[in-house]
């Protein structure tokens, strides 16, 4: 009885937390589509590698999985470390790389 | 630091990421714009390791996620560093497939580290979705590197038959494990079996799209390793994945749409059709009965009258590297008091931006870059039209000819110029393998040589007459 | 003792969903900025009293408050919802019959 | 229905008040988006009914709520049929400050019946900012509205002496209380004292603003009322007020920029300065010693033989409700074949387009309005330019007069048409104050009518003639 109730609690917070995620998610999209329409063509190859290097912000998660978890777990999240790190140093890297060659003017 | 701290910063550093992309929006801010998302990124790695949930893995931990940390960026460093500026579309799929892994495997060590009695519904579907998400980026984002970079190992990979027929199958497959997942709570199996599936399908759905509709589908696994990323987020229920990942999604699937438009094609087209010369189009024979071809010093003439010089590259000015040899010889007319301006294409190229790219490298300010429309409204006052290396985006034909395999696309008038010359090596087809009548029309002069040296060729004819 | 880890538990979801509302709070504005930029001088006049009538949307809090509340706070939420039904009704309403005029051709 | 499925419904309705806003990007789609609002805001209210705790509320609960609905829709309703278009800028001053009220009011609804020990910090501060924010909505868009409306009551208002010293006193009491409000948990009290002393504070700060800057204080209290809703939102920790509250603060904020931009002032130019001849500014004699009137049938004269004539509107065209008048004569000249646009200012009138609605109200195409940049590069080809009642945004002054009160007002510039002319009653100056070179320039005539009168009578003579 008690159990039952308690998971009940837990999968509406569970919820109400989802429906919190979900708004973010909405807005981020509507931002993100504002802001991105307006990059003009000359800066889109530059653009897919910027964006690229920050889809490796998932290395946030992968930080906590190698800290917090026990175990095999742990070792995930260190692999996902090295893999995310690749590609958030490298993504920016590059896409500087690029972008002096525009600022060179 | 408590979990309200953390979230605040995290806040701070997508709004920084927010800002970053704004810096985009222009050349001059664009730098500036990275480094923001640099900064961002920065930020929420080093809260992150304040964490109290960090804190309590203790040194063990810490030295996992250093060392992580090193090699990571070691191996970054050293890639950023050694590619060249034109390998960039296979480097950014790689750097894709790696995100998208990442982001997987930090489900699946929620996963594994997560009693299933502590889970709830929500969290299942947000798990599930990052498998499916996470590890078709990976297995697509390395079969489109793969193709890119040509590598020799893909000739041994096994063209699928019927690729139609099995990607429904391995799709439908995959999706009915990734509901299991989401609906069994106790997932830790499922989540396994989904991403393995899902391995399975990104590598079927990419290994049958052409070579050259690759920069398509990585700017669509651009946006999966975003939503991978997302997913990952409402896994862990953080915010900061949540928005990057938003983000990264928003864009990737913008360029794929920008990219569909100025090919005319749609994305279900791009990811399951076929291109090639339909029944209806007439064969080169046909075409190519009044080709006119022309040397250096003929072009040096023609250009050395003109008033108005419109250049037009395309892929095979990056095949031959001839961007700096293009500004020498912009640089030369200019000097001269000719107005030179360039027609960008916005599918010129493999990449989208890609000519830009180029052009910026060999330090031609981008005030001559003109996009397709404006170009195209001076085209008629234009005494000679330039094209290096394009095709398909020069082709009359996408704009004539209702029955062209690239009916619709829309192209740079090189034809109304007064005079053009296109400098390619033969009369071979571009990507999209179709004939181009431009090539045999009265004003059209083809120069038949690698674009780098008939650039310098022409230089010196110039600057001898 | 137990009181006050309660009281801390309780601040704790506190600055967290706040964090969360704060969050939304900087994407909406970023979304605001991004889209009335975009919305010609034109349209300037039915902006302002349409977007006037939006910040009406305080009426779902008074709808709460008249029916949750007990005593003189449902009396309050009484008067917020008289008030913000007029704004929301009103602002609707008139900016219709403005834009009425700019679809008429 | 459980928070969550609430929660999810009102997602949706945030949405869809940012489609409704994006539909105001055009004015083909701006209806549709002003009704997505609508069904937006109706959602939320629906399933705000169907709320747990309203249902806990029972009978009485609901009671009160129709109550309410049906009594508020009444007087919007009201209000919205009777009000006349030119009368709109008072209307949105007082929709802003009920709003406001209301906005301030739920948060003092939670404070009456929120014990003390089942708050935080967190909300306490949110508490006292609605307090603040709201109140001062509310006194500040009641005085604008007074004044707008030209109300009697306002006579009897005392002016406050010494307004700076006045302002600053009771902001910074009024700061103070909300600091208190906002650091002591046990805030009943004190949310209603911040509450009284922001209903002073907004009474200070608006009554010595001058009547004709109330367009950029409205804007600005709009802007407001989003944040007192957001604010409000933050204490209920509901986010569709947040999201809706955070709009409209976005929205009012760019309109007071826009139109602080057009007349060249600071905001705090706005709310603490003032505005008005300076010692450097010639008096009226002196500028007008040179004008030249004129009548319908010269200009008559004018127009017939013209080929380009642009008319510039302003403040006294919706003074005179000369918009058919002007639209009639518009379509006659353009069915002569005569070219015929129109320059609006971003400030002319007295509200941000304002020109654009009354035009829109007479059916003018908006093709035909163009904004001032465009009409300016045109305006040397111009034969006449019809000034109607317009005068500060047609100043050369605001261009060429660097110690003229409007100095760096962008204007139109209609004394670059080759005839200008002006209607207006007399040479009394315009908001700004000053007079203006103009009326007095080689190639200006002046016709002195009411606007709509002058109008007629000018059609009148070409229909003769
Ligand atoms: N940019 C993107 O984002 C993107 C994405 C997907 C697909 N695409 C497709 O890619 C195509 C791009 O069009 P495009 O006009 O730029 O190029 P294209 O149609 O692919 O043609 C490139 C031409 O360059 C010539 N070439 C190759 N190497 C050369 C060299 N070393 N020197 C001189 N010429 C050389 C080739 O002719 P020879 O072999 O005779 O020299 C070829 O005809 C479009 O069909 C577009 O749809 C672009
Ligand atoms: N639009 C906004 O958002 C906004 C906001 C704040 C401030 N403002 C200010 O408002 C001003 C607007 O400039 P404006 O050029 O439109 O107007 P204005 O400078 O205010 O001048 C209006 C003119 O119309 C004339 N007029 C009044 N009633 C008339 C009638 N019945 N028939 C014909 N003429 C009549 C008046 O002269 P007579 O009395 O001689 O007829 C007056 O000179 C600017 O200074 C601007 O900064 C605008």
């Amino acid at each position: 009885m008690f159990d039952s109730a308690f998971l009940l609690a837990q999968e509406t917070a569970a919820a109400s937390s989802l429906i919190a995620g979900l708004t973010i998610f909405a807005l981020a999209i509507f931002v993100g589509v504002e802001v991105i329409t307006k990059i003009p063509p000359t800066l889109h190859t530059p653009l897919m590698s910027g964006s690229n290097a920050i889809s490796g912000i998932t290395l946030v998660g992968a930080i906590l999985a190698a800290g917090e978890y026990p175990g095999a777990a742990k070792l995930l999240g260190f692999l996902a470390i090295v893999l995310a790190t690749v590609n958030v140093v490298g993504g920016f890297l590059v896409t500087h790389r690029m972008l002096e060659k525009f600022r060179a003017r | 630091m408590s979990r309200a701290w953390v979230d605040l910063v995290y806040l701070i550093a997508a709004v920084l990421f927010i800002l970053g992309l704004k810096g985009l929006t222009h050349p001059r801010t664009a730098v500036r714009g990275n480094l923001l998302g640099a900064v961002a990124m920065l930020l929420a790695v080093l809260v992150t390791l304040f964490d109290r949930q960090v804190f309590g893995g203790g040194v063990f931990g810490y030295t996992l996620i250093f060392l992580g940390l090193v090699i990571g960026s070691a191996i970054g460093v050293w890639l950023s560093i050694t590619i060249r500026l034109e390998s960039m579309p296979e480097l950014v799929a790689l750097f894709n497939g790696l995100g998208g892994a990442a982001s997987f495997i930090v489900a699946g060590a929620y996963v594994t580290a997560t009693p299933s009695d502590e889970t709830s519904y929500a969290v299942s579907f947000a798990t599930a979705a990052s498998g499916l998400i996470g590890a078709v980026t990976l297995t697509g984002s390395l079969v489109a590197f793969a193709k890119l970079a040509g590598h020799p190992l893909l000739k041994r990979m096994p063209a699928l038959p019927h690729s139609t027929v099995t990607n429904a199958v391995v799709g439908g497959v995959t999706l009915l494990l990734a509901f299991v997942c989401a609906i069994s709570l106790s997932y830790d199996f499922w989540f396994w079996l989904v991403v393995i599936a899902s391995l399975g399908l990104g590598y079927c759905l990419t290994i049958s799209i052409g070579g050259a509709d690759m920069p398509v589908v990585i700017a669509l696994l651009n946006s999966y390793s975003g939503l991978a990323a997302a997913a990952t987020g409402f896994v862990l229920q953080n915010n900061v994945l949540i928005i990057a990942g938003a983000l990264v999604g928003a864009s990737g699937l913008i360029l794929t749409n920008v990219m569909c438009k100025a090919m005319n094609r749609s994305l279900t087209n791009v990811l399951f059709g076929t291109l090639g010369p339909t029944g209806e189009t007439k064969d080169a024979d046909e075409v190519y009965v009044n080709v006119k071809a022309t040397g250096p010093d003929e072009v040096a003439m023609l250009l050395d009258v003109a008033r108005r010089v419109v250049i037009v590259p395309g892929y095979g000015m990056a095949v031959a590297q001839a961007q700096h040899a293009v500004r020498d010889l912009a640089n030369f007319l200019i000097a001269k008091g000719i107005e030179v301006e360039f027609g960008i294409h916005p599918v010129a190229g493999r990449m989208p931006g890609h000519m830009n790219v180029l052009l910026a490298e060999a330090d031609i300010p981008y005030e001559l870059l003109k996009e397709m429309d404006e170009i195209n409204t001076s085209m008629e006052q234009t005494d000679v039209c330039l094209v290096i290396g394009a095709n398909d985006t020069v082709n009359p034909d996408g704009r004539d000819n209702p029955k062209s395999a690239i009916a619709g696309m829309p192209i740079i008038n090189a034809d109304k110029a007064r005079t053009c010359v296109v400098i390619k090596r033969s009369l071979s087809p571009g990507f999209a393998g179709i004939p181009n009548p431009l090539f045999a029309a009265d004003n059209t002069l083809m120069f038949f040589a690698d674009g780098k040296q008939a650039v310098l060729d022409i230089l010196a004819s110039l600057k001898e007459g």
